[in-house]
């Protein structure tokens, strides 16, 4: 594999909120890089701050420290005129394919929006452009002047693809795209989502809790937990012989549609819930949940370390096998 | 453009000390209005540290602004910096913050209302024959009311931290404000109580009938009464309750104050239109509260409809009821002049409304205070009560 | 589910039980005799207060020397044992005081209580409305007015300059002189018509006058050497009458039953002015607290129920805010015997239906006049009802400063447009009487000798007017004017008839609109208007009560018009002697000099003092006419509209109660100033 | 062999909207034996949880109504039974734990309240009786110091423990039955497991049946004995889990499992997509089969009518006109 | 690829305004008070100019004309005709609600939306100004405006509806900011962000039309609240020259038991009555409709 130059680089990235409890670290200190053509996945369970990583590089949230850089110039700090630019590049597609769309705008002005506001197609192309872009993610044009609610929930799912793909960005950040999607449309987005990579060349981020997605979708694969990445390798070492037990009780858990490979599968419990995110951790963040903890995980955070050549992870266990 | 929350104070401030000059307001009066909203502003800032101080020490100065009549003043010193101490130990932030807002907002509604009134034409020593100017300011000046409404909130404010004496009336001759709202409150109170009984049981039996079964019969009948409370007047209503109960049936005396029978008629008045807004909240919350999940896994235990609507689905409902109560209170203790008129009641609202109308200088701040006071108590009652009702937001309180 | 329904349950009781707590009133007993007293009393201070309604309490509280007869109202001996004996030229008064009259502490009322209360009166600091009722006693003017007058003039308070430096100032800034205009309205800013009143000296008077062409700077020089005499003149007045009022001048207590009085000039509504309540003695051992400096306080709340000392029939027992005041029978009256009524409730009800409808329910015993006006029709056929001509007058103020009303055609143009008899007949239905001029007729000695005016229903000779005055069919008039009046459902009916009738009768558009009482008194005595509503009931049965309001400048003008022959004539009515020396310069200025000089002469020539009482009398009354005559000849500051008719509700088992007077010997009489005296008031069932 | 459990007889369950007749279940029929674990798949809008509230009766009123078809229960038959027979069986003998415990337990009542109520209700126990047996069976589903939490409100409780919570409530009668409807959709996958392991623990200790609604097809495979594919309305095919899985045998089925990426899954095998959205229920009845407008495998046969759902083999009924070889 | 834009030929969608009449249109009492509500109005508007009303000539002679076919309203306590003075009152009734109504709008949606929008703690000032204006009675803020202005309105609307929007705008600015504070945080306006809309964008083309209906809610249900507190003041005398809050008040006066002229307060009232029936209902009806929460 070729050492592809890093087009997206997350530096320690730290995003925290004050809320009246207290400080909820949502990411705390998340360090990535996105390869130009990869689809790098995040998985986590919910709250592990996996949205905000994708929030805070485009902005939506500020940004407590760290450093985001889009190739090679630091996002964080510019001023807005210099932002817009950059911005462009670097899109978007949420969850929530309901709440996603303005309900008020009819697609074609949804979609054209972003085109507006950068004035990357003279108006007169607008109409005609947003029907490319329409077909270009499977949508028949001719509902343009249609209104979201007209649409099921993979219909939207791709407008709000179009939307991301109109100002012809290199970077997409796919933020749960499917997860609100019902199982047969699943696969309709992820086919056109893999479709539009290649025709495109585009990179995607793509965050999601479901691991089997993940795994179907990227070339490399981070997990979160409580705001931290703990293991970071490429797709099959991380699904074949993970290293952090995080990550292996996480697959554990899910289930796989197959019967007789249920019954086989050995199952790594892993008790208790997620600790409350305005709690100060010392140590390890996962030893109140992990079964192999040991006493130095009480008293020292495992940094991310390559443990296997391009295989990071934030764990004791390996030094002390 | 994200704006530092700061900048976004000062600029929201300028905007409005803008506008207050750009409609004509002289300079030091915009200055003193920008100047209390900055003072208003202000504990959005403090740090939790900040606000115990701040607040402890307003707590125990306004404290000791009471403790000192009945007290000696090293004794009141005493005590209420020994409470303001307690606050700045015990008393938690969010109720602290409260009183840094409280106390600058009392100043500062006395000052806009100062100027409120002065800005209205006509003065309190207006008489029907045309006085000197020397008389009136003779007058003026025994009465502490200067020409300028700036000076006259100095000297207000003096008397009332000085002496917490809220003056004179200046149009009832020998009658302090105490006086006069004096004995006005309790009747108030009477009646907004009973009004405010009347409706709750009123608007929440409607509203929670009509909520149950959305755009049946039940739901219109009882929209449809309730809806009358809000489509006439209040005075029109009284004025009917009053040709069918006490002149054609004379079930009930037609005005005064004295017995029970008195309190029935304006109470149902002063109810109505209360128990209409009730009705219409009760019933969306009512519609929403059915339609929670919660009411499903109440029916799958087989609890009888009964028993889910009024064990699963009553707190719910009420408490956009709830949260309507603190104004409606302050509306219904404070708004009653027509009543009041209409049944020869001896009341507050009557000087809430003759205070501007007779520019009683003295007696609209009282009342103005007053009001505010209510309306503080009220939405300390219903923050209470809604806590009561609803777990979640206890902590927050 | 029970737990909340109790819950609920449990929240209304205890709401509910708190009202039982907070309940603040006690049942009362129903009063003897209830009545419907209107709006809340501002005062019950007899000398500060100034309504009808406080009036009819304090005269149930309080006895003056001398009190009306309830069947007559004339004046019957009160606290005095019999009439005042009266001097030969009409200008001493002595009064002597029935040793058993006590105030409700038990001290005796006595000459030094009245000459106390009628100083305090005229306090400058007291700033009575009704003070100038007593202005036709020696040196209670002076006292009341010269020392405020002086300071005016001379002395620059704090952050007021005086006249004296504003017309200094107004010198250095013309040089040259100054515009007649531009020195009368800078005399109207700096009040000085005010301060000036009554003034004599000829050069004063003649610059005040002065409104045409132009004052040099010499001319400004004297008025303003003139203008500081006078000043020091005022002070030196005030200094004695201060030093002297009250205590051995004008007014005194001879011995402890023994009160003399000496006025101005003969004046024949003295007595009704002695019973009137500004009148009335106020307890100086309340009243008058001395602080450490010596200096007298006025307490404010002296007349509240815990302090109250009186010396009338009844006693203040309790006075709820808004709702009533009770008044008890006092055992300390002199005439405790004779008081009937054993309480009496004062009802403070503004609402006139919720007046008729406690009325209507037996929860009142009479409801004077605070009916509906609408239901007028209906009521006046009930026997309960009564009504009766009463002295007072309908009218609107014209602003005279404001164009087009500057123009007296315009304003007699208006007084003719409207239908006079149509708004008594059909909008008030009373019975008024139509009003051509301010004095009402029931004034026996003048009323029906008076010349005609000008002024009647003819829209023709209306328009032509109007034509003449630039606006022909109206067109060209100002489209913003406006009928302005205070707030009531009857004043509303009045203008909006007013306003259609102009708007019919002349093609003007005028707006009918109102401003509370307040801001409707700030806008009238500021000359904020174009035409405003206004009424006036006499204080007192005599022209003069009516007659005094138009004299330049007076507190209750409010038109912006004056004439100096008029004021003349109005001082002259006063005090005939003014007429004596110099008479003729005011003589040619009438309409009949010959009949003046007439009387003048009769009056200088008379050989008795009766005789000359009479012609004095007579002479004034042809000042009053004159007078009227200016008013309704040439000026038009007022539009009259109609004379009152006071009417109201009274149950049939109140006796006591006379509507009509009996003026005895067979002739019965209007009740004029709608007096119904409530210690003479019983009940029979 | 006994008659089943809980016998479903061609239900029909219809909704009025604003829209139209809405004929959510349309002829569904399924047995459910004691102490199974019948699985009932299908994606949103398809009739699986309409079905499991047909079953209590607590279709939302007036709009729901049950058109036809029986449901019997312990021989008893439960359409038309009046609403006070109905509220015997509710939380006594069926028991339903939904899908958001968030949202599912009432925020203004105590835990202790909301589960001591049901053991008042049907036990007849006295309220401390009521509350020690909640006691006992929070602290069975796996919460800890359940004594002190079950006075707590559900807000203070996190996700999981309000799913065991709402358990713990399901189970305070003993039910016959419960009716899982979705209970981990809302979880994180660490919790569900946790909680997937509970109820089949539960099973296996008192022997209940469970009807468990899910969209995942894995949580159908590590769970049930049976599976139900609904589609429309429909059941379209019926079958044991591991024959489903192993020769799905309706077009639908098969793209289901294909449709999904597996965790286990080697190489990047493109995804098989079904093209298309389900029919709008509002626009039937339907004169063909409803699933045809999307089968890869469409023939004229399938436009000619609504093929009938058929047994073709041991515990295996299928709703389509071609022949099971065709499909797999 | 020149495509002929007849190929392109978009299919028209319904809006969600669409939507929502189409659901209004099925509530019947709403729709019935819409219809009433539009009766009222062109009664108020149309039938004093056709047929040539008068509202202000007097005729005393023939006052209390009770009602007959020359006068089927009968006439006033000066003999206007009180058909004429019902509808004429009845266009400055409507007008001030309507106006007060639209200040109080366009006030309260941009104070509101600016502190939603900005929130943290410009937000939390700005409410704190609106919570200290609530505690500032409110009576007495119309009344002492109302003072202001009495000499220059001379019974002129424009002042009344000043200070009856400057009270009311406070609920709505209230509700704007609640809306507002959701909206902004709503995945599309999150969208909208990312691709680089200003905030002045993402105000007036995402949030306002998405509060749009909560505020046409509230606003209808503001109307009537107007109306009747122009009564109160009409009922204090400070309202306006003639408007059914006069003509109501002036009713008042003759219930009593001596004679009614009933048809001088009924007739009003009922004019009052219907028109505020029909908003309350109209106003509900919106609600159902616009906003699904309360949907069923």
């Amino acid at each position: 594999m070729s050492v592809s130059e890093a087009i997206l680089e997350v530096d320690a990235l730290r995003v925290h909120f004050h809320v009246p409890r207290g400080v909820v670290r949502a990411v705390d200190g998340v360090s990535l890089a996105l390869r130009k053509g990869e689809t790098l996945g995040l998985v986590g369970e919910s709250g592990c701050g996996k949205s905000t990583v994708a929030r805070a590089i485009v902005a939506l949230v500020p940004t407590t420290s760290g450093d985001i850089r889009f190739r090679g110039e630091s996002l964080i700090g510019l001023s807005r005129g210099r932002m817009r630019p950059l911005r462009r590049h670097l899109q978007m597609v949420f969850q929530d394919p309901y709440a996603s769309l303005n309900p008020r705008m009819t697609i074609a002005s949804t979609i054209a929006e972003p085109m507006r506001i950068h004035a990357t197609v003279a108006p007169g192309d607008l109409d005609e452009r947003v029907c490319e872009i329409m077909e270009l993610v499977g949508l028949d044009p001719s509902m343009r002047r249609r209104y979201p609610h007209e649409f099921s929930g993979g219909q939207r799912q791709r407008i709000g693809l179009a939307r991301a793909l109109a100002l012809e960005p290199d970077v997409i950040l796919l933020d749960e795209p499917v997860s609100a999607l019902d199982v047969s449309v699943q696969a309709q987005v992820l086919n056109l989502l893999e479709d539009l990579k290649a025709r495109l060349g585009l990179t995607y981020l793509l965050i999601a809790h479901h691991l089997a997605v993940v795994r179907h979708m990227s070339e490399r694969v981070a997990v979160m937990y409580l705001g931290r990445i703990v293991e970071l390798a490429d797709r099959e070492p991380l699904y074949t012989e993970p290293i952090h037990p995080y990550t292996e009780a996480l697959m554990s858990a899910i289930p796989v549609p197959d019967p007789v490979v249920e019954a086989e599968r050995k199952r790594i419990p892993i008790e208790g819930e997620v600790p409350s995110p305005t709690a100060t951790i010392t140590g390890c963040p996962f030893r109140s949940r992990c079964p192999q903890a040991f006493e130095r995980c009480e008293v020292e955070a495992p940094e991310l370390e390559e443990h296997r050549p391009g295989h990071l992870a934030a764990c004791h266990l390996p030094d002390a096998d | 453009m994200r704006l530092s929350s700061f900048q976004g104070l000062l600029l929201t401030l300028a905007a409005i000390g803008g506008v207050f000059l750009l409609v004509g307001m002289p300079p030091i009066q915009a200055g003193f209005i920008v100047l209390g909203l900055a003072l208003l502003a202000l504990p959005a800032w403090f740090s939790a540290p900040v606000v115990r101080v701040v607040g402890g020490a307003l707590l125990a100065a306004v404290l000791y602004l009471f403790l000192r009549l009945p007290l000696p003043p090293a004794l009141a010193i005493v005590l209420a910096a020994a409470v303001g101490f307690a606050a700045w130990c015990y008393v938690p932030p969010r109720i602290l913050r409260r009183v840094c807002v409280l106390v600058p907002s009392m100043v500062l509604l006395v000052y806009v209302t100062s100027l409120l009134m002065y800005s209205a034409p006509g003065s309190p020593f207006a008489q029907e024959k045309a006085a000197s100017d020397q008389v009136i300011a003779a007058k003026r000046a025994a009465w502490g009311v200067p020409e300028s409404p700036t000076e006259f909130f100095k000297i207000y404010m003096t008397r009332v931290l000085e002496d917490f004496d809220f003056g004179p009336s200046l149009t009832v001759q020998g009658r302090s404000v105490m006086d006069l709202l004096g004995p006005a409150f309790p009747v108030s109170m009477s009646l907004g109580l009973t009004a405010l009984v009347l409706a709750c049981a009123i608007g929440l039996t409607l509203g929670i009938r009509a909520g149950l079964r959305p755009n049946s019969f039940a739901d219109y009948s009882s929209m449809g009464l309730a809806v009358i409370g809000i489509s006439l007047p209040n005075f029109v209503i009284g004025a009917l309750l009053l040709m069918v109960f006490a002149l054609s049936l004379g079930w009930l005396p037609v005005a005064g104050w004295g017995t029970y029978s008195h309190l029935l008629l304006p109470a149902l008045t002063l109810a109505l239109p209360y128990a209409a807004y009730i009705a219409r909240l009760s019933r969306a919350g009512t519609i929403e509260v059915m339609q929670q999940d919660f009411i499903r896994t109440a029916r799958a235990k087989g609890l009888s409809e009964r028993e889910i609507v009024f064990k699963h689905a009553l707190k719910g409902a009420i408490l956009p009821v709830v949260s309507f109560l603190g104004p409606a209170a302050a509306g219904i203790m404070t708004g009653s002049f027509v009543v009041e008129t209409l049944f020869g009641i001896p009341g507050m609202g009557h000087w809430f409304v003759k205070g501007a109308i007779n520019r009683d200088y003295s007696v609209v701040l009282g009342t103005a205070i007053i009001y505010f006071s209510i309306v503080i108590a009220f939405n300390l009652l219903v923050d209470m009560a809604y806590a009561w009702l609803d777990p979640r937001v206890r902590e927050d309180l | 589910m029970v737990r909340n329904l109790l819950g609920i349950l449990a929240v209304f009781a205890a709401a509910l039980l708190l009202v039982a707590f907070t309940f603040s009133a006690t049942v009362e007993e129903r009063a003897a005799f209830t009545y419907v007293s209107g709006s809340e009393p501002k005062s019950l201070d007899p000398h500060i207060m100034t309504g009808q309604l406080e009036g009819r309490i304090a005269d149930a509280l309080f006895e003056g020397l001398v009190v009306r007869d309830p069947r007559s109202l004339r004046p019957v001996p009160g606290v005095a044992r019999e009439m005042p004996e009266i001097s030969e030229d009409l200008k001493t008064y002595t009064f002597r005081l029935r040793p058993e009259a006590r105030w409700t502490d038990g001290s005796p009322v006595t000459a030094h209580d009245f000459a106390w209360s009628w100083r305090r009166l005229q306090r400058p600091d007291l700033g009575a409305e009704y003070a100038y009722i007593h202005h036709m006693i020696e040196w209670a003017e002076v006292y009341n007015t010269y020392g405020v007058q002086a300071d005016a003039i001379e002395t620059a308070s704090e952050d007021d300059t005086s006249i004296f430096e504003a017309l200094e100032e107004l010198r250095e800034a013309h040089p040259g002189g100054v515009e007649a205009a531009a020195w009368q309205s800078f005399l109207a800013e700096a009040e000085v018509f005010q301060s000036l009143k009554g003034v004599g000296d000829p050069v004063l008077v003649e610059g005040l006058a002065r409104s045409e062409g132009s004052l040099s700077q010499s001319e400004l020089e004297r008025f303003q050497s003139a203008l500081r005499t006078e000043g020091r003149r005022r002070r030196a007045l005030f200094e004695r009458a201060e030093a002297h009022y009250g205590i051995d001048e004008g007014m005194w207590a001879e011995d402890d039953h023994t009160l003399v009085v000496q006025l101005v000039a003969p004046c024949p509504y003295f007595l009704d002015v002695v019973a009137f309540y500004s009148s009335h003695p106020v307890p100086r051992q309340v009243v008058g607290v001395q602080d450490e400096e010596g200096l007298y306080v006025n307490e404010q709340d002296w007349f509240l129920p815990d302090k109250i000392v009186a010396n009338g029939p009844y006693r203040l027992q309790r006075w709820r805010v808004n709702d009533r005041i009770r008044l008890v029978r006092s055992p300390t009256y002199w005439d405790a015997a004779n008081t009937k009524l054993d309480t009496i409730d004062a009802l403070s009800i503004e609402n006139q239906t919720t007046a008729l409808n406690l009325y209507l329910t037996d929860a009142a015993d009479w409801l004077p006049g605070n009916y509906p006006t609408d239901l007028v029709d209906q009521l006046e056929g009930r026997p309960d009802f009564y009504d009766t001509r009463g002295l007072g007058v309908y009218y609107y103020r014209f602003n005279t400063t404001r164009p087009p009303f500057d123009d007296p055609r315009v304003r007699l143009a208006f007084c003719m447009a409207i239908d006079r008899q149509l708004i008594v007949d059909d909008v008030m239905r009373l019975g008024q009487i139509p009003a051509f001029h301010l004095v009402p007729p029931d004034l026996a000695d003048y009323g029906y000798q008076r010349p005609e005016g000008r002024i009647r229903f003819d829209p023709e000779a209306a328009r032509r007017l109007l034509a003449e005055a630039g606006f022909p069919e109206g067109r060209g008039f100002p489209k913003d004017v406006g009928i302005l009046f205070n707030t009531s459902e009857s004043h509303k009916k009045v203008a909006e008839v007013v306003a259609d009738h102009l708007r019919r009768n002349l093609g003007v558009e005028v707006t009918a609109y109102n401003q509370e009482w307040q801001a409707y008194q700030a806008t009238t005595q500021k000359l904020d208007y174009w035409l405003a509503r206004a009424g006036w009931i006499g204080d007192y049965v005599d022209p003069n009560t009516f007659m005094d309001m138009w004299v330049t400048n007076g507190g209750n003008n409010q038109t912006g018009w004056g004439d100096p022959v008029y004021d003349r004539l109005v001082r002259s009515a006063a005090n005939i002697d003014l007429l004596v020396e110099e008479s003729e310069s005011l003589f040619a200025r009438l309409k009949e000099p010959e009949q003046a000089r007439t009387l003048l002469a009769a009056y200088r020539d008379a050989t008795t003092d009766a005789d000359r009482a009479a012609a004095g009398a007579a002479l004034r009354m042809h000042c009053f006419r004159e007078g009227e005559a200016i008013l309704f000849q040439d000026a038009f500051p007022i539009m009259p509209v109609y004379y009152y008719v006071w009417s109201g509700l009274v149950k049939p088992h109140v006796r006591g109660f006379y509507a009509r007077l009996d003026l005895g010997g067979g002739t019965e009489g209007a009740n004029l100033q709608d007096i119904h005296p409530l210690r003479a008031l019983w009940v029979e069932k | 062999m006994s008659a089943p459990l809980l016998d479903v007889r061609d239900l029909r369950t219809q909704f009025v909207t604003e829209e139209g007749l809405v004929r959510a279940v349309d002829g569904v029929s399924f047995p459910v034996d004691e102490g199974e674990i019948v699985g009932l798949v299908g994606e949103s809008g398809c009739g699986k949880s309409v079905t499991n509230l047909s079953i209590l009766g607590l279709l939302p009123q007036p709009q729901g109504r049950i058109a036809g078809g029986s449901i019997r229960f312990e021989d008893r038959e439960l359409v038309g039974l009046s609403e006070r027979e109905l509220r015997k069986i509710r939380g006594n003998a069926i028991a339903m734990i939904f899908q958001d415990p968030m949202t599912s337990l009432n925020p203004y009542l105590r835990v202790e309240e909301q589960l001591a109520e049901v053991g008042q209700l049907h036990l007849g126990l006295s309220r401390p009786q009521a509350v020690a047996r909640a006691v006992d069976l929070l602290d069975r589903v796996g919460i800890p110091d359940a004594v002190e939490r079950i006075k707590s409100y559900p807000h203070e409780f996190s996700g999981g423990m309000r799913q065991r919570a709402m358990i713990a409530m399901a189970l305070l009668c003993d039910p016959e039955l419960l009716i899982a409807d979705e209970p981990t959709t809302a979880l994180d996958v660490t919790i569900q497991a946790q909680i997937l392991e509970l109820l089949k623990e539960l099973r296996d200790e008192r022997g209940m049946a469970i009807i468990l609604v899910t969209h995942d097809l894995g949580v159908v495979a590590g769970m049930c004995d049976r599976v139900m594919v609904m589609y429309a309305g429909r059941i379209v095919e019926e079958a044991s889990t591991v024959d489903l899985y192993a020769t799905p045998t309706h077009p639908y089925t098969k793209a289901l499992l294909e449709s999904v990426p597996r965790l286990d899954e080697r190489g990047h095998a493109r995804l098989r997509s079904i093209e298309g959205l389900p029919p709008r229920l509002d626009r039937g009845p339907f004169d063909a089969c409803t699933f045809a407008p999307r089968c890869g495998l469409v023939r004229d046969a399938c436009l000619a009518g609504e093929p009938a759902l058929q047994a073709f083999a041991e515990g295996r009924r299928r709703r389509c006109v071609l022949a099971p070889e065709e499909v797999v | 690829m020149a495509r002929a834009a007849a190929t392109l030929a978009p299919e028209k969608g319904t809006s969600l305004w669409a939507d929502a009449w189409r659901r209004l249109k099925r509530n019947r009492l709403a729709l019935g008070g819409a219809v009433l509500l539009g009766l009222v109005a062109v009664v108020c508007f149309v039938v004093p100019v056709v047929l040539g009303l008068d509202s202000e000539t007097t005729d005393p002679a023939n006052s209390f004309h009770p009602p007959d076919a020359h006068y089927p309203f009968g006439t006033d306590n000066v003999g206007r005709d009180y058909l004429a003075r019902v509808l004429v009152g009845g266009q400055t009734s409507l007008l001030i609600g309507v106006a007060a109504t639209l200040a109080s709008v366009l006030i309260g949606v941009f104070y509101g939306s600016l502190a939603g929008y900005y929130g943290g703690k410009v937000d939390e000032v700005m409410m704190r100004i609106v919570d200290f204006l609530y505690a500032i009675p409110y009576m007495f803020l119309v009344i002492l405006i109302t003072l202001q202005f009495s000499k220059e309105a001379r019974g002129n609307p424009l002042p009344i509806f000043f200070a009856l929007g400057m009270v009311q705008w406070l609920t709505m600015a209230r509700i704007v900011r609640g809306e507002v504070l959701t909206l902004k945080n709503r995945e599309f306006v999150l969208a909208a962000r990312t691709v680089g809309a200003g905030d002045l964008r993402i105000i007036f083309r995402h949030i306002l039309p998405n509060i749009l209906g909560v505020v046409v809610v509230y606003a209808t249900l503001t109307v009537p609240a107007v109306i009747i507190l122009e009564s109160f003041l009409s009922f204090l005398g400070l309202g306006v020259k003639l408007s059914w809050g006069v003509l109501v008040s002036e009713g008042v006066g003759v219930v009593n038991p001596i004679e009614s002229h009933a048809w001088l307060l009924l007739l009003p009232s009922l004019f009052l009555a219907l028109t505020l029936f029909s908003l309350n209902f109209l106003g509900d009806g919106l609600r159902d409709a616009l906003d699904p929460r309360t949907r069923r």
